[in-house]
């Protein structure tokens, strides 16, 4: 029973590889466009990648090390030593 | 050239995690597989944002012959994968964490027998 | 001409490598392989570095002043190569000694004898 | 481990410092950034933890300072979002273009790469890079302690 | 006053009411006879001559709640039981499953 | 073609068979001294791959795999070799 | 420091507030235990206040939107650029109608804490943890963003997690934390892989954007069920439903009445996706069918396997299940209604009646898990077979507890009968034997309750307790009043807070208009 | 030649995969993830994706064969075997 | 303060390495360069345990000039590996080995010395600075000589002696 839902399950995501588009050339890239263009005015830096990173998806940024601090805090919690 | 070899391999290796999900009970082999899953979607996010012939979009000392925008590969993925890797660093270690409480508490990582709470 | 001595070190940082893989699957134990392991790779490692360095440097001389940046680097990595190599070869020896691996065809073993006294 | 491990622990961990601390500082002109490099010189901290023993490292760095230090990274990220809001329009709006320190904006196209440019960059950069040292570093102590006897 | 397809729920409305038939009852209670003490023999129990049995036993404990009607439904509460098996891979093997049928469902909803 | 890239293919090839060791190791050792090969070789190809495409920047990432691979190394045969951490 | 500069900002705010608080806990944790309790009372009604300071301007008829980092963070697209390209959090009725629900339990869940959780090493640390908690359901109801939504699901995840195992001195809870923990990055590894699958095609990451230039081909699809089977995993439904009483029981019982939010905040971003995202576009019966049998499944099966449960907290656990399934069945039913326009005066009914059903569940099963807390601070156990006769000291706690219990059976006049009245009625539009499952579920409810109350509260007096601390009467207090004005003003509820809610879920055009129109 | 260094990049990153799930000692497999890291930073390198792929350095190289090995260490190195 | 100042030195050297690009330093770097060489000395001064002592101009001079006996060695330790491997004879054996060293920075330079020079591997060093080498092809020559000098030549040739001038 599990092994027919994974093969189903494999068929529909390796359908999902053949539908994407060809490797190497992306279907549309307005917001890419923009972000390569504009990031040196906009930023004023040199690497796009982390303009986008600390810049125009900085919000993210703020999430990704509250859920390092958050897992942080957890695995403290987890392993401090409790009376039992 | 290669048609679409790299998004097979993405979904090749979710299903390898998967597997060790689904069918290893060990918890630490599950996290080795929740590991494979978090690597092969940082894979997809990378891909996609693949351009033929595109380089790093990184203006330092750039070899010259670039044109911009569309000699560079998209910038948004990796910004994505980036944030990605994190949390799969920031779970690990948490479940990591967990399994050591469980095998304190349970002496074994087997999860069939790590299941008083059922029904 | 400085074409030529890059295909050379290429070609010797190739072969190298190769024969530490060669080596690899041929040695019977650990320590041999380490043999193999630690030294082609490093001294194939070396050369391919030193092909990069090469071609940084010619790049500089002819005018892109950027490209002694990439000269700097791969010395860089050549250099902590060599440093960790041979001491992580040495942790894996040891590391396989305490766990109790024996050299295979081994005529001598005084480590051995030195923790059974 | 044995002295010679200690050895080149001793002498690379400089070196790993200092890389991490130069991918930190040029995040906004190289590959780069607060995580790699706070990724990076966690490294540092671990190998010192694997190569002297979780026990000594934890006499010199303990993680209860360590999360501290990860606190005021967060903070420092959190306090320059807000002041995009105060200071000037939104939530962490880059208001140093434009402005002497880190406001140079450099030539569009290739150059050779400006530090003193980036805006709020850099310092959300060394913000991120102390948050990721210290949580990171912090979390393989905590885990590398656990498993020793009750103190 | 919250009006639905069909008509309208006033909890005040209700409430009035309740109070109502809770004042109608009070008046029935009331009419009743008034020297009744409640401490006669009638209100102890008897059980067909055997002793009381202690306060804390006759507490029905939470386990014997619903006894006949988890047995009238065995056949329904073996398979539920069988299906909590509180194996983890049990658990994102059902939510292969289950994605799975939902790619089939959509899919299949196209070509119909 | 870049002769670099050629270079990174016969690289390829090399880690092909060093892979074989980490599949085959009898022992823990063997499969590390697999792992060791292969880092080296990883950075190797970053090396090559950076210079054939003359992004001068791609090096760091090759540095930083040197720096690095070795902890990987020293963590397994601490845990082989006994002891607390 | 005027209204409408803070009115602006507070999008940004609310989620910065209680992040701030959460990094600043570890310093003010060093200076003493008063000032850590008291800082995280202050921040949490701090903002409860923003959240209704900021619902009152929405729910007036004007959702906000606010661009992170934009020069003016009120135009979501740049000059040059045809689509947005920062972040933007989408501020409508129906993300601060679920924020007033977080913030509320929050709040109430922070006072109750305050005596509940006993003084040890690692109090500081949860409170941090409860802090990031609500900074994660807010930002995922208050997100504009795919990816944004993924970061947030992941920072809630992780906060639960490490509370679930805040006991971690027992196996059992460690056990349900690492069952959370692994079903959770699952559905979060997915969700990252729908969100790919659709930047692959459209390069874009922003709800509205997405929602305008979808085209539903095979790849939306897919992308759709790994979002739809993800989500309804996340929020408890019922074929994936395992980890929730494993969970539910194992946490200290203030953060399970958080947990019910944070799975309420899973299904907010499940119907988020169903009407915001993919819209009237795709056939929305398909999914809506999809939603209506797990809501059946849910409701059904959540209660049946309630019945025969010996522990008090799996027991309420199983119910959350099937109170879920109240709120897939009334918003299946409008999707499915919605699709079908000489129904959709029916279809918008049933979706109040489904969002109306979530603040009331939220509340009381809160309130009910904060009670099953009271109990098992008194008694140290969870075993319904080892109590008995608690309404004898314990009259405050048998008196919420009775509420909750009459109000998740839908007894009138308390709230879950008007929500359950709406759902009847719409049910009954797609077909009878909908209705009837559900009030056949909604008796057995009852059934189970009263067996709860008869084994705790009712019989001898067994056990000598006294009544629980102040602290926790406070924070049950504050969820039981909210009830009771639920039940009293139905009508005011539904037609100033859900109905503009459900408005907001069910009008697509509206939300793209919001955002990149304007 | 960038294309034959894909597939071959491809070819190891699933053995290598399959190797870390197929093994039954727990130290085999994070080694074999190890491995894969390291590919993986590789194939990210070559997709011209360098912070990624310094990223996944930092992380796969250290911090995830360092948590792998304390967890094994503090548990049990090999995975029951299967009845 | 010693080690501080000696560490900072060496980051701020590598840091100026690092962030060369052809042209001059500008001002920004430099000034980064010393506050960020300043944190990195102190961690390090903090952190490292600090047994090895700066090294001297003279002992960098001394380096230069054993780099090319070491590439030399290291150049036949490959072609004798090659051999190795092509033929697959070997004779292998750990043996005892007594340098007498004393400080752990010339043990280290020996031991790597060692591991990447013909035949030879460092398996262990114990206590007293002695080492255990594994020796891919074992001479019974070594075993009849009782000099300690003379057991040394045969494995590693002059490298005790280079491995005391740089470390101690």
């Amino acid at each position: 029973m599990r092994w027919v839902a994974f093969v189903v399950f494999a068929a529909f995501l390796l359908f999902a590889a053949y539908e994407l588009h060809p490797f190497g050339e992306p279907d549309d890239s307005r917001m890419d466009d923009y972000i390569i263009s504009n990031a040196q005015n906009e930023t004023a830096a040199n690497n796009a990648v982390t303009s986008v990173v600390f810049d125009y998806r900085g919000y993210d940024t703020l999430g990704e090390a509250t859920v390092l601090f958050t897992a942080i805090a957890g695995a403290l919690v987890v392993l401090r030593r409790v009376k039992k | 050239m290669i048609y679409s070899i790299p998004f097979y391999t993405v979904i090749i290796l979710i299903l390898v995690g998967m597997y060790a999900m689904i069918f290893r009970r060990n918890l630490i082999k599950m996290a080795i597989g929740l590991t494979i899953v978090e690597s092969a979607v940082n894979l997809f996010l990378v891909t996609l944002g693949y351009r033929e012939g595109g380089v790093a979009p990184i203006y330092t000392n750039l070899p010259s012959g670039i044109k911009i925008p569309e000699g560079m590969v998209l910038p948004v993925p990796q910004a994505l994968t980036l944030t990605s890797i994190v949390i799969g660093v920031a779970i690990l270690a948490l479940m990591l964490s967990l399994s050591i409480m469980i095998y304190r508490h349970y002496g074994t990582l087997d999860s069939k027998k790590v299941r008083r709470l059922k029904e | 001409m400085i074409w030529e001595i890059i295909y050379i070190c290429l070609g010797i940082g190739i072969f190298f490598n190769l024969l530490a893989s060669i080596g690899l699957i041929r040695f019977p134990d650990v320590y041999t392989r380490l043999h193999a392991g630690t030294k082609c790779t490093t001294f194939g490692g070396i050369f391919i570095s030193l092909a990069v360095i090469i071609y940084g440097l010619w790049k500089w001389y002819d005018g892109d002043d950027a490209m002694i940046s990439l000269s700097i680097h791969a010395f860089f990595a050549m250099l902590a190569i060599l440093l960790t190599n041979p001491t992580g070869a040495h942790a894996i020896a040891r590391a396989a000694h305490m766990s109790g691996v024996k050299p295979a065809k081994a005529v001598v073993d005084e480590l051995e004898e030195v923790k059974n006294d | 481990m044995t002295p010679v491990v200690r050895t080149i622990a001793a002498l690379i961990f400089p070196f790993i410092i200092i890389f991490s601390f130069y991918v930190i500082m040029h995040g906004h002109l190289t590959p780069g950034g607060g995580f790699q490099g706070g990724a990076i010189g966690a490294s540092a901290i671990v190998m010192l933890i694997v190569a002297y023993g979780a026990r000594n490292v934890k006499k010199k760095a303990k993680e209860e300072s360590l999360s501290i230090f990860e606190s005021i990274g967060g903070l420092v990220f959190v306090i320059v979002g807000i002041i995009g809001f105060v200071a000037a329009s939104s939530f962490l709006y880059n208001f140093l273009v434009g402005e002497p320190l880190f406001g140079t904006i450099p030539p569009f196209g290739s150059n050779p790469g400006i530090l003193n440019s980036g805006g709020i960059l850099p310092i959300l950069n060394i913000a991120v890079g102390m948050k990721v040292i210290g949580g990171l570093a912090s979390v393989v102590l905590v885990m590398a302690l656990a498993g020793g006897d009750e103190e | 006053m919250l009006r639905t397809t069909g008509g309208y729920w006033d909890p005040v409305l209700w409430i009035i009411a309740f109070i109502v038939i809770a004042i109608v009852a009070y008046i029935i209670r009331a009419m009743g006879r008034g020297d009744y003490s409640g401490k006669g023999e009638q209100t102890k129990p008897y059980i067909s001559g055997v002793e009381e049995p202690e306060k804390e036993m006759v507490h029905i404990r939470a386990g014997n709640i619903y006894w006949g009607f988890m047995e009238s439904m065995k056949g329904y509460y073996s398979t539920m039981m069988k299906i909590h098996t509180g194996l983890v891979n049990d658990y994102i093997s059902w939510f292969v499953g289950i994605s799975a049928l939902l790619f089939i469902f959509i899919f299949l909803v196209e070509v119909i | 073609m870049n002769v670099f890239m050629i270079a990174l293919v016969l690289l390829g090839i090399s880690v092909a068979i060093a892979m074989i060791r980490v599949l085959l190791g009898p022992t823990i050792p063997d499969r590390i001294v697999g792992l060791d090969t292969i880092n080296t070789l990883v950075i190797a190809g970053m090396l090559l791959f950076g210079a054939a495409q003359k992004m001068i920047i791609y090096i760091d990432v090759a540095i930083v795999y040197a720096l690095l691979s070795y902890i990987t190394t020293l963590f397994i045969a601490k845990y082989l070799q006994g002891g607390e951490l | 420091m005027n209204t409408d500069w803070l009115l602006q900002h507070s999008p940004a705010l609310i989620i910065a507030l209680p992040l701030l608080a959460a990094f600043l806990m570890p310093v003010v944790d060093r200076i003493s235990r008063k000032a850590r309790n008291v800082f995280a009372i202050i921040v949490l009604i701090v903002e409860e206040i923003l959240v209704l300071f900021l619902a009152y301007d929405v729910f007036g008829g004007n959702p906000h939107i606010y661009t992170m980092g934009a020069a003016n963070p009120l135009t979501t697209v740049p000059a040059q650029a045809a689509v947005p390209i920062r972040i933007v959090l989408e501020v409508d009725a129906m993300g601060i109608f679920m924020a007033m629900i977080s913030a509320t339990v929050c709040l109430a869940a922070g006072i109750y804490s305050l005596a509940f959780i006993e003084e040890e090493k690692g109090k500081g640390k949860y409170y941090t943890l409860l802090l990031l908690i609500l900074v994660g359901m807010l930002g995922m109801e208050l997100t504009g963003d795919m990816f944004n939504l993924f970061v947030f699901l992941e920072v809630l995840t992780i906060a639960c997690t490490a509370l679930i195992a805040y006991r971690s001195n027992t196996g059992d809870a460690v056990e349900g934390a690492f069952k959370f923990l692994i079903i959770s990055s699952i559905a979060a590894l997915f969700v990252l892989f729908a969100i790919a699958l659709l930047y692959a095609q459209y390069d874009l990451l922003n709800m509205a954007a997405l929602a305008s230039a979808i085209q539903y081909s095979n790849l939306d699809k897919i992308a759709l069920v790994l979002l739809v089977a993800a989500f309804a995993m996340k929020c408890g439904s019922v074929p994936m439903h395992f980890w929730t009483p494993d969970a539910y029981s194992v946490a200290p019982a203030s953060i399970t009445a958080i947990l019910v939010a944070a799975s309420q905040a899973s299904l907010y971003a499940l119907f988020r996706v169903c009407f915001s995202l993919y819209g009237v576009t795709l056939n929305l019966s398909t999914i809506g069918g999809a939603l209506i049998i797990f809501g059946l499944l849910s409701m059904f099966v959540g209660v049946t396997m309630a019945l025969p449960q010996k522990d008090i907290k799996r027991l309420m656990a199983y119910h959350a299940i099937s109170q879920t399934g109240y709120m897939l069945l009334g918003v299946g039913v409008g999707l499915y209604l919605l699709a079908k326009p000489e129904f959709s005066t029916y279809g918008i009914k049933a979706m109040e009646g489904g969002i109306f059903h979530i603040i009331n569940h939220a509340m009381y099963k809160g309130l009910l898990f904060l009670t099953s807390g009271a109990i098992f601070y008194r008694l140290k156990t969870r075993n319904l077979n080892e109590m008995g006769g608690l309404g004898h000291s314990m009259k405050w706690t048998a008196i919420f507890f009775i509420i909750g219990a009459l109000a998740i059976a839908g007894i009138p006049p308390f709230n879950g009968f008007a929500s359950k009245l709406l759902i009847y009625e719409a049910a009954y539009k797609v077909s009878p034997i909908l209705s009837i499952i559900a009030m056949l579920v909604s008796i057995l409810t009852l059934a189970s309750f009263v067996k709860v109350f008869h084994s705790a509260f009712m019989g001898p007096k067994i056990y000598d307790v006294e009544e629980v601390p102040k602290s926790m009467l406070a924070g049950m207090a504050v969820l039981t009043f909210v009830i009771i004005l639920f039940g009293l003003f139905p009508g005011w509820v539904v037609g100033n807070i859900v109905h503009p809610a459900a408005q907001a879920l069910a009008d697509q055009a509206a939300y793209i208009q919001a955002v990149i129109g304007g | 030649m960038f294309e034959i260094a894909l597939i071959l990049l491809s070819a190891f990153m699933i053995a290598s995969s399959i190797i870390a799930v197929w093994f039954k000692d727990l130290l085999a497999s994070t080694i074999a993830l190890a491995v894969m890291s390291l590919i993986l930073s590789l194939y990210f390198y070559m997709l011209h994706a360098p912070d990624v792929a310094i990223a996944e350095a930092g992380v796969g190289a250290c911090i995830t064969t360092a948590l792998l090995v304390i967890a094994i260490k503090n548990t049990e190195r090999m995975e029951e075997v299967e009845e | 303060m010693m080690a501080l100042v000696a560490s900072t030195v060496v980051c701020f050297v590598l840091w100026l390495l690092l962030t060369f690009n052809g042209k001059a330093w500008g001002n920004d770097e430099i000034i980064a360069g010393i506050i960020f060489s300043i944190i990195g000395g102190a961690i390090t001064a903090k952190l490292v345990e600090k047994d090895y002592k700066p090294m001297s101009a003279l002992r960098w001079l001394m380096f230069i000039a054993y780099l090319p006996r070491f590439f030399y060695e290291m150049a036949k330790a490959n072609f004798d590996v090659a051999y190795r491997v092509i033929t697959g004879k070997i004779n292998p054996g750990i043996v005892k080995l007594k340098p007498g060293l004393k400080n752990n920075l010339s043990v280290t330079i020996l031991a790597n010395s060692i591991t990447l020079t013909p035949g030879t591997l460092t398996v262990d060093v114990d206590e007293e600075k002695n080492l255990y080498i594994h020796w891919i092809n074992v001479k019974d020559k070594f075993f009849e000589e009782d000099d300690e000098k003379c057991r040394c030549r045969y494995i590693c040739s002059t490298f005790p002696d280079w491995a005391r001038r740089l470390g101690e």
